[in-house]
């Protein structure tokens, strides 16, 4: 167990952190508003957890870094990246669709465009040698781990609440929700900000665990994985994109595992190794045919909350109070 | 700036726009018909350049499976950059088949298609790398200009103040014109071309007129992978094939073209990557992609549905 | 007594043809007011422009006296104007009650830390919310399938069901564009004793877009008649009946 | 991937697929010594010239005994080309039970990957980590790829030796590349150093790129002698292609990353007279470099590159210490751990007759190389085949080469 | 009439479905060579659905449909074309961003005899003269009922037997809706049998041998037309 968790604490953690990520493009999306801008606040976020902890706080990757100030550098992320979020959701986010992506896009890519022509976020070296509040990856665990059931829960309570009613009927109908008497604009910028923090803080806890940030993190290659964590996990539940992006995050480890599993022949073993993103390309085509609604769907839910009718008769006697 | 340096630099970001229109014209060909984002178009591309080389007869690397393999055959450049075209454009059909179709029928998010799409894509490039490794491959200049005796270059100008546009980028100025002129006319002039125009306009009115438009969509296809096969023949000569990575490199800035030119529109491509060809040329090297995608963003501001895009009025 | 909508010179053009063209009227407060004309006539889209989906390209309306020309339609929404649409634009993959609740959209202030925190404020809102919901859906005979996706309803229950989210608006001008569509005889016959009732209850000034010319005379007291995007005739049913403008018009021959 | 690999070493792979397991070292069981280096993505080009480098060191060793009569296996785990990738690849390699790593690829995956060795006591030899701050990332990490700073300054000197004449510098570099921007400040410094007129602004490009002409353009408008290249190997060389066709016919240093036989097939026959500093020469008469150039030529048929050098001599370095450590105390008495931190000791404490000459590193980790080289690149008329070509370095990069320190 | 003795479209017990909603329950109706059918019905009735299903655009759930013998549910729609049945569809969709001639040509796509195509394309020019004159405009510019004649003259251009016309009325001045029935009872006697879904049910009516009341997705009344016409049920559904 223990060499387990030396082994692929490292992982989980990431699993825990890409999930959140996902999280942070489902936000957008429940608005009906497909943004990829995630990553670019994922880096944003990252540069300011290495900024602040090395240059502003002043440690070294020898010292300890207090989780308090882990804190305090997500509170500094989260409020620029609501800032810039605005600055720029408010203009873009009357496109539609593809051109949405894209100029969300425009964004990530300018974003790292500026960090590589930037002298304090390191040019293409990055900002290395950022201390860890932990001493081994998988204690990141008593971070991220709440942090996401948190982020769920979030998203899970949004959903059932009055803004996340608005969004789904955004998501649903755009006009018809106007005539509804809700502000397109006000929701869509709203659900766009909630998304660009959410990426902000993912950023700052993964530029510690990664001991290192540079413009490598936030590109357009991630910007297209996490829409696939959301798309293939299901994007119709807070779910889907969680479980999206703990299973595609945990997918090529896994087949570089399989690689090493005792008396497989050597050709298949030899395969597994090299080929495992040709089988991770595969397996995405393919679980898009198994799955078209994604792994979870909101059928899923639907039937066990009708095999456990509790919930929802305690909700409506609750309502009805 | 003075005039040589500027008529330089225009001829440069029209060479380069033209390398993204043709990358970009198989691309915005599906997504006219279908409204799908197809990211396997890039590996395609790709795969276009690699088939054209194993149709040289020439022979493989050290690394991957096909090591120091090479076809009982040695075509001719053009030949072969045909026959490449056409492989990649029957590899396009099979994706199709394979991936595209079935969520089709299922109704499914184009979204997913996307995804999909993008499965495919990792899973080529990867294949490439298995098959005959990571390192750059070229094809032969003897083979390529040298029958046609063309030096590397050529001067427009004076040799005091020299106007230089290599031999390539004229070549390839010229096949895309070529590529572009064909595809119009199919698109205009020819049976099949209508249907294409109608499918992609309204495919259940196409159906009404007797347009099997299964078979529309196949060929469709067919002609994006065999144009993006060329076209990735075509940067394979200019810029050598430098890797299975060649045509993702090329996918971020093909989509930017796309959506600026006005998605699934074929004039719209070509002009979105002289737009971004030129502007990336004028900026300062060291903000080059952020300025083609400012110009982006503002342009889309100004244009949701990109230059030559049809604004698409929604139906209450 | 200021009409409760007027509006003044109306024309919207898309491209070069005129759907709605320099049509002006006033519609009192407490009336049903019908709108009729043939398909292609422009009603839908006086509608929309009424209700700041469609921008106007000339002329001006008003809401009693604030004029809304220039409103966006969640504005105009708050103003107290609510519709329905003529081919039903019901959030199909929501249940039917999260269809009610969200239109009572205006009538809440939850934020989002309300929403996800359950603050007092939150729960109470939610109580109000669900149980005015449910009592409009009963009021549509939909509240025991308040759980499904509001787009497995048949054709009638969906109608019926978007009338009840513009009621959960709580507005003071209902807009209803064919409620009666694809309904037989006797659901329309229903549906013509529903509106009127609303129109008690709530005490409503509903404006109908209706091609059953039976319903709209026996529930209208002053039907608009629309012909190519052209106001050709405004009075009491039997007036309008009569006219031979609209008998040309409307029954096409 | 890899048929050549798959045959040469059928044996080898299964024990690999049967024994990843088994941890608990046996006296005969074999030493495992990690690969960590980019199998996949697009930095697997110089991936690959690593992995053959380490192999022929592993069937070179084992050949000559191993250690002592028990022999080493090498442990691949492919880092891809993200800091991530890295991670997870060093994790797992740690938890295979290997003695030591080599690798990371890129110098940011080792800023991701390397602290997480040296937190669990595994000595790390980077082959190909050229950025300033490597060996400093912690006491298990240790360098065979000098630092650009070092073997830099001598191409732009070879170049004046060959023309004195040369006033104008123009500047290239790949702005995304950690290596290129490090490579990039040495070349603009020595350039500043040596008097001559550096031309602003400096161009940069991506590695992506594969269009370079608006930079080529604006550069040649202020007439430069001598262009600099630090890039990698396609875009490098495509670069390097696009400069002659745009009618350049100057001097051209290119930096590390274009040295490599695979720029080649980039610029073809205008790669020809490219003045690369190398911190490995195939030429260099030793037995161990000759028993290592004529094993690579065998398989690759080309002359062995830097990277596969550098690789090779991370591996023996390994190897030659661990020999050590058994005459001393016998491999068998000691625990993994203290295994491990026997062998990062030893590393620095003695020296090695590698490929790449005597070399031998600092307590901090650093390498300490004596010889440093510099090539030209000759092609053949039909530009399907070149080869580096040693020149002569100026007497002033003789004298500094000894004091090989860390620059920072 | 026809090669066959019996009904050149037999349509029995369909059943269609949108999603959860009936659209179709049990429709059964049938039309012989040389007649006007006319399908009368409010807005949502069914009267399109009936159409589309017809030429296999939508699905079915169940019942049968025969052309001339041939089971329609096993055919793609372009095979249908191929059969002799063309569709002329609600709202006209047309082809807009194609020119009025690539619109008629397009409609000829199952032919393969140039000059016969050649010929139609004349008699259509000839039926239509406004097209004619507009032949190289792009059909999106053309006003409504040069829209609608274009939609009739493309699906006449595949040589259909049986015309399917979908709301050929809607949304045109009625000086132009009488031009258009003009023509489609003389398209009916130069001899293609036509099957009309109709929103103007006295104009429908008024046009064709038959008809058929749908209501809510069902057949509700049916017969000759001239007795629909005066029937007071169906006048009361529609005219009050």
């Amino acid at each position: 167990m223990e060499g387990f968790i030396t082994t692929y604490g490292f992982l989980m953690v990431t699993m825990t952190l890409q999930a959140m990520l996902a999280l942070s493009l489902y936000l957008p999306l429940m608005a009906g508003q497909l943004s990829l801008a995630s990553p670019g606040f994922y880096a944003l976020g990252g540069f300011v957890a290495a900024v602040m902890s090395k240059s502003v706080f002043g440690f070294t990757n020898q010292q300890v870094f207090p989780l308090p100030l882990v804190f305090v550098e997500m509170a500094v992320a989260a409020a620029i990246c609501a800032v810039v979020a605005i600055l720029i959701g408010v203009p873009a986010l009357r496109l539609r669709g593809i051109y949405l992506a894209l100029a969300t896009i425009a964004f990530v890519e300018v974003v790292r465009v500026v960090a590589l022509n930037l002298e304090i976020t390191g040019q293409a070296i990055g900002i290395f040698g950022v201390p860890q509040p932990f001493s081994r990856s998988f204690d990141y665990m008593a971070l991220t781990l709440p942090m996401l059931l948190l982020a769920i829960f979030f998203v899970y309570r949004l959903e059932r609440s009055r803004v996340g009613r608005a969004f789904s009927a955004l998501r649903e109908d755009e006009l018809a929700a106007a005539a509804m008497g809700i502000n397109p604009t006000r929701y869509k910028v709203l659900a766009f900000v909630m998304g660009a923090v959410l990426a902000g803080i993912v950023g700052v806890v993964n530029a510690h665990l990664l001991n290192t940030w540079n413009t490598r993190q936030g590109t357009f290659d991630v910007a297209i994985l996490v829409l696939a964590y959301v798309i293939i996990g299901g994007s119709r539940t807070f779910l889907g994109p969680v479980a999206g992006g703990l299973l595609l995050t945990a997918l090529p480890e896994v087949l570089r595992a399989a690689a090493g599993i005792q008396g497989l022949p050597a050709p298949v073993a030899q395969f597994l190794q090299d080929g495992r993103l040709i089988i991770f390309g595969v397996l995405i085509a393919v679980g898009t045919l198994f799955f078209p609604q994604g792994l979870i769907t909101p059928r899923m839910f639907r039937r066990w909350r009708a095999a456990h009718p509790q919930p929802a008769a305690a909700r409506r006697k609750e309502a009805q109070a | 700036m003075n005039t040589t340096l500027f008529l330089q630099q225009l001829i440069n970001g029209v060479s380069l726009g033209m390398v993204y229109a043709i990358f970009a014209l198989g691309y915005t060909l599906v997504f006219s018909i279908l409204g799908i984002i197809n990211f396997s178009h890039s590996a395609v591309f790709t795969l276009g350049a690699y088939f054209t080389y194993a149709f040289m007869g020439l022979s493989w690397g050290f690394n991957g499976l096909l090591a120091r393999q090479s076809l009982p055959l040695e075509l001719p450049f053009v030949l072969a950059m045909l026959a490449g075209g056409v492989v990649a454009g029957l590899v396009a059909v099979v994706i199709e088949r394979a991936a595209f179709k079935p969520l089709r029928q299922r109704g499914a998010d184009p979204l997913l298609t996307l995804v999909s799409s993008l499965g495919i894509a990792v899973a080529l490039v990867n294949l490439i790398q298995f098959l005959v490794g990571a390192e750059a491959y070229s094809y032969p200049s003897a083979r390529v200009l040298g029958p046609l005796g063309l030096p590397p270059a050529l001067n427009l100008s004076t040799p005091e103040a020299p106007l230089i546009i290599p031999t390539v980028r004229v070549v390839i100025i010229f096949a895309s014109l070529i590529i572009l002129a064909l595809l119009v006319l199919l698109i205009n002039a020819t049976k099949v071309g209508k249907a294409m125009r109608a499918v992609a306009e309204d495919g259940t009115t196409a159906s009404l007129l007797g347009i099997n438009t299964d078979r529309i969509i196949l060929f469709t296809f067919f002609l994006s992978g065999l144009i993006g096969g060329v076209a990735g023949t075509l940067v394979g000569l200019s810029v050598t094939i430098t890797g299975p990575y060649l045509g993702i490199s090329f996918g971020l800035k093909g989509l930017a073209v796309i959506v600026l030119g006005g998605l699934g529109n074929i004039p719209g491509a070509v002009l979105g990557g002289l737009v971004i060809g030129i502007a990336e040329t004028f900026a300062p090297s060291s903000l080059k992609d952020a300025v083609a995608f400012v110009i982006l963003f503002l342009i889309l501001l100004a244009r949701p549905q990109g230059l030559l895009g049809k604004a698409v009025v929604q139906k209450v | 007594m200021s009409a409760m909508l007027s509006v003044q010179n109306l024309t919207r053009t898309f491209g070069g043809l005129v759907a709605v063209n320099d049509v002006s009227f006033c519609v009192e407060e407490g009336e049903i007011f019908g709108l009729i004309g043939p398909n292609g006539a422009g009603k839908t889209t006086l509608f929309n422009l009424v209700t700041g989906l469609t921008p106007v390209t000339s002329g001006r309306q008003f809401y009693r006296d604030t004029e809304t020309t220039r409103m966006k339609p969640h504005q105009i929404a708050a103003l107290g104007i609510a519709r329905t649409f003529q081919n039903i634009r019901l959030f199909g993959s929501l249940s039917a009650l999260d269809n009610v609740m969200i239109a009572q959209h205006l009538h809440t202030r939850a934020g989002v830390f309300d929403g996800v925190l359950s603050t007092p404020r939150a729960r109470s809102e939610e109580r109000h919310v669900y149980d005015y919901s449910m009592t409009l859906l009963e009021k549509v005979n939909l509240a025991s399938r308040a759980h499904q996706e509001a787009r497995s309803f048949p054709y009638g229950d969906q109608r019926r069901l978007e009338i009840a989210r513009a009621l959960a608006l709580q507005p003071k001008l209902l807009l209803l564009d064919e409620p009666g569509a694809g309904m037989n005889p006797n659901e329309k016959a229903e549906l013509s004793d529903f509106i009127r009732h609303v129109h008690e209850e709530f005490d409503l000034t509903i404006v109908l877009i209706e091609h059953n010319v039976p319903m709209v005379m026996g529930l209208c007291d002053r039907i608009a008649v629309l012909n190519f995007g052209v106001l050709i005739a405004l009075g009491t049913p039997s007036a309008v009946q009569n006219d031979p403008a609209v008998i040309e018009a409307y029954l096409g021959d | 991937m890899r048929v050549k690999r798959v045959s040469a070493l059928l044996s080898g792979m299964l024990a690999l697929a049967l024994g990843v397991s088994s941890i608990g070292a046996q006296s005969q069981d074999p030493v495992l010594i990690g690969i960590g280096v980019a199998q996949t993505s697009n930095v697997a080009l110089l991936g690959q010239e690593q992995v053959i480098g380490a192999q022929i060191a592993e069937a070179y060793f084992n050949e000559r005994g191993g250690i002592n009569g028990r022999p080493i296996r090498l442990v691949f785990q492919d880092t891809a080309g993200d800091e991530a990738g890295a991670i997870n690849a060093f994790q797992q390699l740690i938890a295979a039970g290997v003695v030591g790593i080599v690798g990371p690829t890129l110098s940011q995956q080792a800023f991701a990957a390397d602290p997480l060795a040296n937190e669990a006591g595994v000595p790390v030899i980077a082959p190909s980590n050229t950025a300033r701050g490597i060996p400093q990332i912690g006491e298990f990490i240790a360098r065979v790829s000098a630092p650009v700073a070092v073997v830099a300054p001598n191409a732009v000197r070879a170049a004046l030796n060959i023309n004195p004449d040369i006033q104008n510098v123009a500047v290239f570099y790949a702005q995304n590349d950690a290596f290129a921007t490090s490579e990039t400040g040495t070349f603009q410094e020595t350039v500043r150093e040596l008097g001559l007129n550096l031309i602003e602004p400096v161009q940069t490009f991506q590695t992506t790129d594969t269009d370079f002409s608006s930079q080529i353009a604006t550069a040649l408008a202020s007439n430069p002698q001598l262009v600099i290249v630090s890039g990698l190997a396609a875009d490098g060389g495509n670069l390097v292609k696009q400069l002659r066709e745009f009618g350049y016919t100057g001097l051209i240093v290119g930096g590390n990353g274009l040295n490599t036989a695979n720029i080649f097939p980039v610029c073809q026959a205008l790669c020809d007279g490219i003045i690369i500093a190398q911190a490995y020469s195939y030429a260099l008469d030793t037995e161990v470099n000759n028993t290592f150039r004529e094993i690579y030529k065998e398989a690759q048929g080309k002359e062995p590159p830097q990277f596969s050098g550098q690789a090779f001599a991370a591996v023996q370095s390994f190897v030659e210490a661990l020999i050590a450590i058994d005459n001393e105390v016998g491999l068998d008495s000691l625990s993994l751990p203290e295994l491990r931190a026997a062998l990062n000791a030893q590393l620095r404490s003695m020296t090695f007759d590698t490929p790449l000459g005597p070399i031998s590193y600092t307590e901090e980790g650093e390498i300490v190389q004596e010889q440093f080289y510099v090539a030209q690149i000759q092609m053949e008329e039909d530009g399907l085949n070149g080869s580096f070509v040693f020149i002569p370095i100026g007497d002033e990069a003789e004298e500094a080469e000894p004091q090989a320190t860390p620059s920072s | 009439m026809g090669k066959h003795d019996g009904p050149i479209l037999k349509v029995e017990h369909l059943n269609v479905n949108y999603g959860a909603i009936q659209a179709l329950r049990d429709v059964s109706f049938e039309v012989y060579a040389g007649e006007i059918v006319t399908l009368i019905g409010a807005n949502g009735a069914g009267k399109s659905t009936t159409l589309r299903a017809l030429s296999r655009i939508i699905r079915c759930k169940s019942g049968t449909m025969t052309y001339e013998g041939q089971n329609l549910a096993a055919m793609r729609p372009d095979m249908v074309v191929k059969a002799g049945m063309a569709h002329s569809p609600e709202g006209r969709r047309v082809l807009s961003r194609l020119s009025v001639y690539d619109n008629l040509t397009l409609g000829a796509y199952t032919r393969s005899d140039r000059d016969g195509i050649e010929a139609d394309l004349e008699q259509q020019f000839k039926r239509f003269p406004r097209l004619a004159e507009r032949r190289k405009q792009l059909a999106g510019t053309l006003s409504g009922g040069e829209q609608q004649m274009l939609a009739i003259a493309r699906a006449l251009m595949s040589r259909p037997k049986l015309l399917l016309l979908d709301e050929p009325s809607l949304g045109l001045a009625p000086i132009i809706v009488r031009e258009i029935f003009n023509i489609i009872r003389e398209l009916n006697d130069q001899g293609v049998t036509i099957l009309l879904v109709e929103q103007n049910a006295q104009l429908a009516l008024q046009t064709a041998n038959r008809g058929y009341v749908l209501e809510a997705g069902a057949i509700k009344f049916s017969g000759p037309a001239h007795e629909l016409a005066v029937d007071e049920r169906v006048r009361q559904a529609y005219l009050g």
